[in-house]
């Protein structure tokens, strides 16, 4: 039964969806504290060599690989995000387009590491490895009726799942809390956040930097799924991609990033015969999206609406706090 | 080989900086980045191609056409993703860096489809007028683009300063509000600012055809970042500044090939911006203000 | 021990099933029709190509070639062949993403394509984990059929073309020194440049410079007056016929004559029809060669002109053989069996195809005498 | 004494804004800061809380030079402000508001939030805690969950001092407190800064509406083009010739602005 139900294209469509999450929430996070980068896709591609170069060249474990891919572009994030507090609006988000440009520009004339445009090929992947883990305990998938793909990227998919879900479950508390309230102080009015005591600097550089770390490890994930990188896979069309989930979804919540990238992961496979448009509709959503519905198709109030109902369905016995509106 | 290479790079760099003036115009203006500019320029482009080469019509003509086309663009730009945006509460500044991001893609894409992703020649005539100095070939169309450039910088900057719709430019510069107290046409100003840039895009488009015979969707891409470079370059709504920060940007360019590695010559314009925003936010001919790089 | 494992892994896919029901979706074929012992061989062979995008223009004429095969084999009757076609945008992820739903399909025992190499460098690998015997038509950038035993193709290499064009040139001009010029941001031409270079180096020659240039750019004046600069007598240039035209156009204004060899990619008509007479003066090595005076390449010529509207290209020429050579495969296999079908390609000897003999040597490469061609007088005519 | 402030002088550009102004404020006073239009109170402030740092003059808090420290640094020493024009969290709930402001007075940081410690979920009970208390005070208790620019004028006014409040300041800058209110409002209001009077808090403010800055205050200063023009009690400031001139100047070219 399961072997029926677990399509590898399905799977690895799903596996896209939580990858590009991933990336979503990295460009909402550094968003909470009103700051716009351009150079997440940057980020990724750091995080992807890393990893990727770490585990070809010396053997290292592939979860290992990833989190250093992730630390990697943190410490970038840093090194980036302190001159860039400098920089606000529009000069912050040229800046990280142009560092996302230059760190493809290296990548691609890097030759002796990075192979130039040819790419790395070979990078260990990560359901293949965790398979192999698996199958010295002498597990077999055809005992679930699973064919040998099906249960990589069943193991791909589950471990992804479990990523996203500490993920999402890290950010939502953090957003409750005091950090996460100096973020909107922040993004809401910056002069009036720091005359509230809140040490601008640091909270800025630290979202900068977890947006960073996100991205990187979203493209240290990439790398040992898709087991081969290039420059081209982190140009300026990716960070595009990946502005449009936050944008589209809604950039206010954490659950716009998610919604998405989702619903724009799925899209063009749903739509397939329109897929030569793409990029147009893409391009239209933006401008219709910054006309009619700046926040994104998700925002408080609608969540709030969601809660409501909720709420009521359940009798309204649940704690949840809603916004009143006058 | 050096004079040769100047050549080069002040043909380049004289494109770049008409390319740039356009960016610097809407910026100074409006406080916008306008993303969609390097597409617009490529649509300035095609125009060109259809007029001489499909319609086999004569140049200025093309020229008329690409102005004309791109000033409608620029036009449709101000009123579909600029003015909903503007004065609406709640829209925060980045709006229309990302609605502007949405032209560009759309109109990319646009052209693809249309035209195809594949090269289209520009064949002209004109194009092949050349003269013999000593061992170097200098080609008409690069003495032209030079004067262009130039005619329009110096242009542009008189009209700024002294002409009254120059004027009404510059106080909607400084302030939107007290500008529309003072009775100038505020939108009819910010509308002929994008169309005016626009038409600039157009001419470096059908410049840029003549001189390299190279007309492709994906060329406003790379041309729209390094407008983007020269402006950061030169001092954001800065016309002089655009004009050396262009110049600047193609020679540099040219030299690093020409004595360097031609692998990182793309990478000199983003670099530039880097350092600048990083070390001296107002561009290296702009003026030293609290605000700059705010 | 290992029953209680058993209960374990149970478990947890009772689990699974709960959690992912909602993403899953039956689209999977269990049922084995292909099998029918005794008539032809029947089969269904997925292809993966290049159909959306910018070059959506590759992908049609490559799926051109397979149908026009495909009708001509069904025809004759030796195997039944059916085409499941899917469209990766020449992405990564989307060719993995159509290779996953192929290959998750029991009743496709091959894939043809993907369209590009990156696309190959990925879809690839879990092709040859899966066990299902895969070709590239158009992929030639080297180690591809290293990727895996299962890993085939019939496009010839750069490693075959660039040679062979650069070693005629080099006798007919008496060239010593050459001046390399490529596309460094594109796998194709890097890779292109990696074998012009090795080959360079290899027949003593002197390399004066290596330039690069990037996507996108439309000035190409620095590089070429550096390169007239330095005179050399031959520009080996590894640029796809876009921009490969467009340097040929600026170089000859510059007044640079001399000859210029490239690779897989700038080897187009296209070249003729954006540069013009500038483009007189480029040798390329092809194995398709439409004006062969051969009686089944004129016969495929004709037969492609009428159904599409124009002449063949490489592409379509090496889809058409490479459904021929699937065919040939599935008839010596006797059974629609990935397996079978893998070992039975391995075997394939000089199959007469359109493209002239067909083998494949040990690794899954083609072995083959590509054709040296130069642009004369606005068109391509063979290099003496 | 609280602050002091001597021979503070800050120029933008070549203009002068402020010249040599000094000035004491004692422990528990209500200081009142007048003048007209342009006079540079606003600016004093923006020094004081190192927004805008001084060209040259000091700034002593509780003996300590404050001047040079960040305006966090600054909050977290004891001064905290409110705006003139009323700067809000404006997308954030009233009881948020007051949580931001209690920022300075806690410390768990990422990793705590995140686990929830007993330690951070303590600091959390204690924040809600003293921002109900807070908005009990400024009256808008029942407003709580109600998004902050949704609230009246008057109250988001209130709400700014709460906000203030939220971080234990034990000086209080409020700029123009009672502009745009009407007379009800500004009656509550002088009870509020009364009651913030009580709990200990020494209060400077800028104010347009004399009777109120008289009845209420201790001791004023006024400013004149960026230059102290007279200090002492609301009687004696009342009976300044000078003040008295500078207001009538002022008011005449102050019309329109």
């Amino acid at each position: 039964m399961l072997g029926v139900i677990l399509n590898p294209y399905h799977l690895q469509i799903v596996s896209f969806i939580l990858i590009n999450i991933i990336l979503g929430i990295s460009i909402y996070i550094t968003l909470s504290s009103g700051q716009l980068s351009l150079g997440n896709a940057g980020f990724m591609g750091i995080g992807a060599y890393t990893s990727a170069l770490l585990t070809i060249n010396f053997d290292l474990p592939i979860f290992l690989g990833i989190i250093l891919g992730a630390v990697v572009a943190g410490v970038f994030g840093i090194l980036i995000g302190i001159p860039a507090l400098r920089l606000s609006g529009v000069y912050l988000a040229i800046a990280t387009l142009g560092f996302g440009e230059v760190i493809r520009v290296i990548f691609v004339n890097w030759e002796s590491i990075t192979q130039g445009s040819i790419g790395l090929s070979g990078i260990p992947h990560m359901g293949r490895e965790l398979f192999k883990t698996f199958s010295l305990t002498g597990f077999d998938p055809d005992m679930l009726g699973l064919k040998n793909n099906q249960f990589i990227y069943l193991l791909v998919v589950l471990t992804l799942l479990l990523v996203n879900i500490l993920l999402i479950w890290f950010f939502i508390r953090q957003n409750k809390s005091r950090v996460g309230r100096a973020f909107a102080a922040i993004k809401m009015d910056e002069k009036a956040a720091e005359s509230m005591g809140i040490n601008i600097t640091y909270y800025k550089v630290l979202s900068f930097t977890q947006g960073a770390i996100l991205a990187g490890f979203a493209g240290a994930l990439y790398a040992h799924v898709m087991a081969y990188i290039s420059p081209a896979d982190f140009a300026y069309h990716r960070a595009v991609d990946i502005l449009i989930f936050s944008i589209f979804g809604g950039s206010e919540l954490i659950w716009g990033a998610i919604f998405g990238a989702t619903f724009m992961t799925i899209l063009p496979e749903a739509l397939r015969f329109i897929s030569d448009y793409r990029y147009m509709i893409y391009g239209v959503v933006l401008i219709a999206m910054m006309a009619f519905r700046p926040q994104g198709i998700i925002d408080v109030s609608l969540l709030n609406w969601f809660k409501k109902k909720l709420k009521l369905k359940r009798g309204g016995s649940l704690g949840i706090r809603t916004k009143k509106y006058n | 080989m050096l004079l040769e290479q100047i050549i080069n790079g002040i043909t380049l760099g004289s494109i770049y900086a008409i390319v740039a003036l356009g960016f610097t115009l809407v910026f100074g203006v409006l406080g916008i980045i306008n993303m969609a500019h390097g597409e617009i320029f490529m649509i300035g482009a095609f125009i060109g191609v259809l007029i001489t080469s499909v319609f086999g019509l004569p140049l200025w003509i093309a020229f008329l056409a690409a102005i004309g086309v791109t000033a409608i663009l620029g036009y449709m730009l101000e009123r579909i993703a600029l003015r909903p945006l503007r004065g609406k509460q709640g829209v925060s500044h980045l709006a229309p860096l990302i609605s502007t991001i949405g032209v560009s893609i759309l109109l990319e894409n646009l052209s693809h489809h249309i035209f195809g992703a594949g090269n289209h020649p520009f064949r002209h005539s004109f194009a092949q007028i050349q003269f013999q100095v000593g061992s170097i070939t200098i080609y008409l169309v690069q003495i032209l683009i030079f004067a262009i450039s130039i005619t329009l910088m110096v242009v542009l900057s008189y009209w700024l300063s002294k002409t009254k719709a120059g004027k009404a430019l510059r106080a909607t510069a400084e302030n939107l509000e007290t500008a529309s107290l003072l009775g100038v046409n505020t939108k009819r100003t910010i509308t002929t600012t994008v169309i005016l840039a626009s038409a600039l895009g157009g001419i470096a488009g059908i410049l840029v055809g003549m001189a390299f015979n190279s007309v492709n969707p994906q060329m406003g891409l790379s041309m729209g970042l390094k407008g983007l470079a020269i402006i950061i370059l030169g001092g954001m709504g800065n016309v002089k500044g655009a004009m050396a920060g262009g110049l600047l940007l193609g020679l540099t360019e040219t030299m690093i090939v020409a004595y360097g590695d031609s692998g990182y010559r793309d990478a000199i314009a983003f670099i530039t911006i880097i350092f600048i925003l990083l070390l001296r936010p107002q561009g290296i001919f702009g003026k030293n203000t609290a605000e700059a790089g705010r | 021990m290992r029953n209680s494992l058993k209960k374990v892994y149970l478990l947890i896919s009772v689990l699974m099933v709960v959690m992912l029901a909602a993403c899953g979706e039956d689209n999977t074929n269990t049922s084995n029709a292909s099998e029918n012992s005794g008539g032809p061989v029947s089969a269904k062979i997925g292809v993966i190509s290049y159909m959306t995008g910018p070059g959506a223009a590759y992908g049609e004429a490559i799926t051109n070639g397979f149908n026009l095969a495909l009708d001509e084999i069904n025809e004759k009757g030796d195997v039944k062949i059916e085409l499941v076609i899917e469209d990766s945008a020449g992405k990564q992820d989307q060719a993995m993403t159509v290779a996953q739903k192929l290959m998750s399909s029991d009743d496709i025992v091959a894939l043809l394509g993907p369209t590009l190499s990156t696309e190959m460098n990925v879809v690839g690998p879990e092709a040859d984990i899966n066990g299902i015997p895969i070709m590239g038509t158009s992929t030639t950038a080297a180690g591809i059929p290293q990727i895996g035993e299962y890993v085939f193709r019939n496009s010839i290499p750069e490693s075959l073309a660039i040679p062979a064009a650069l070693e005629k040139a080099v006798n007919k001009y008496g060239v010593k020194k050459v001046a390399i010029l490529y596309g460094n941001d594109d796998l194709f031409t890097q890779s292109g440049f990696d074998t012009m270079k090795a080959e360079a180096e290899k027949m003593g020659l002197e390399i004066v410079t290596i330039e690069t240039f990037q996507k996108g750019q439309s000035d190409y004046n620095a590089q070429l007056t550096k390169i007239k600069d330095l005179q050399p007598d031959l520009i080996l240039a590894s640029a796809l016929y876009n921009e490969g035209a467009v340097i040929m156009d600026q170089a000859r204004k510059m007044g640079i004559d001399l000859p210029f060899v490239g690779g897989n990619g700038f080897n187009s008509p296209q070249v003729i029809e954006i540069a013009g007479e500038a483009s007189d003066g480029l040798i390329v090595a092809t194995p398709w060669f439409g004006e062969k005076d051969d009686p089944k390449v004129q016969e495929f010529v004709k037969k492609y002109e009428s159904a599409y509207g124009h002449k063949p290209d490489q592409f379509a020429a090496q889809a058409y053989d490479a459904l021929y050579i699937m065919a040939e495969g599935l008839k010596n296999a006797g059974e629609a069996d990935r397996d079978a079908l893998r070992d039975a390609l391995a075997e394939i000897k000089d199959l007469d195809g359109i493209l002239g003999k067909f083998s494949f040597d040990e690794d899954g490469d083609v072995i083959m005498e590509p054709t040296v061609l130069i642009i004369k007088d606005g068109a391509f005519q063979q290099f003496e | 004494m609280v602050l002091e402030l001597k021979n503070i002088t800050k120029n933008f550009g070549g203009i002068s804004a402020l010249t040599d102004v000094s000035f004491q404020i004692n422990e528990g006073e209500i200081f009142g800061l007048i003048g007209p239009n342009g006079a540079g109170k606003t600016t004093l402030f923006n020094v004081i809380t190192n927004m805008f740092p001084p060209t040259s003059g000091e700034i002593k808090f509780l003996g300590d030079k404050i001047s040079g420290l960040k305006p966090h640094k600054i909050t977290d020493k004891g001064i905290c402000r409110t705006f003139q024009n009323i700067r809000l969290f404006s997308q954030m709930s009233v009881l948020e508001n007051v949580l931001v402001g209690s920022h300075c007075r806690s410390k768990s940081g990422v990793i705590n939030s995140v686990l929830r410690t007993k330690a951070q979920r303590k600091e959390e009970t204690n924040s809600l805690e003293a921002a109900s208390e807070l908005l009990e005070l400024v009256g808008l208790s029942m407003f709580q969950d109600t998004i902050a620019e949704n609230l009246a004028y008057g109250q988001q006014r209130r709400l700014e001092i709460a906000r203030a409040l939220a971080s234990n300041p034990k000086l209080l800058l409020l700029d123009e407190p009672a502009a745009g209110m009407n007379e009800t409002e500004t009656e509550s209001l002088f009870d509020l800064i009364k009651k913030v009077q009580k709990r200990g808090v020494t209060v400077l403010l800028i104010e347009h509406d004399m009777p109120f800055v008289m009845k209420l205050c201790d001791r004023i200063t006024v400013l004149n083009f960026g230059k102290k023009l007279a200090e002492g009690t609301p009687a004696e400031i009342q009976s300044n010739q000078e003040v008295i001139e500078a207001y009538l100047g002022a008011e005449e070219d102050d019309e329109i602005a």
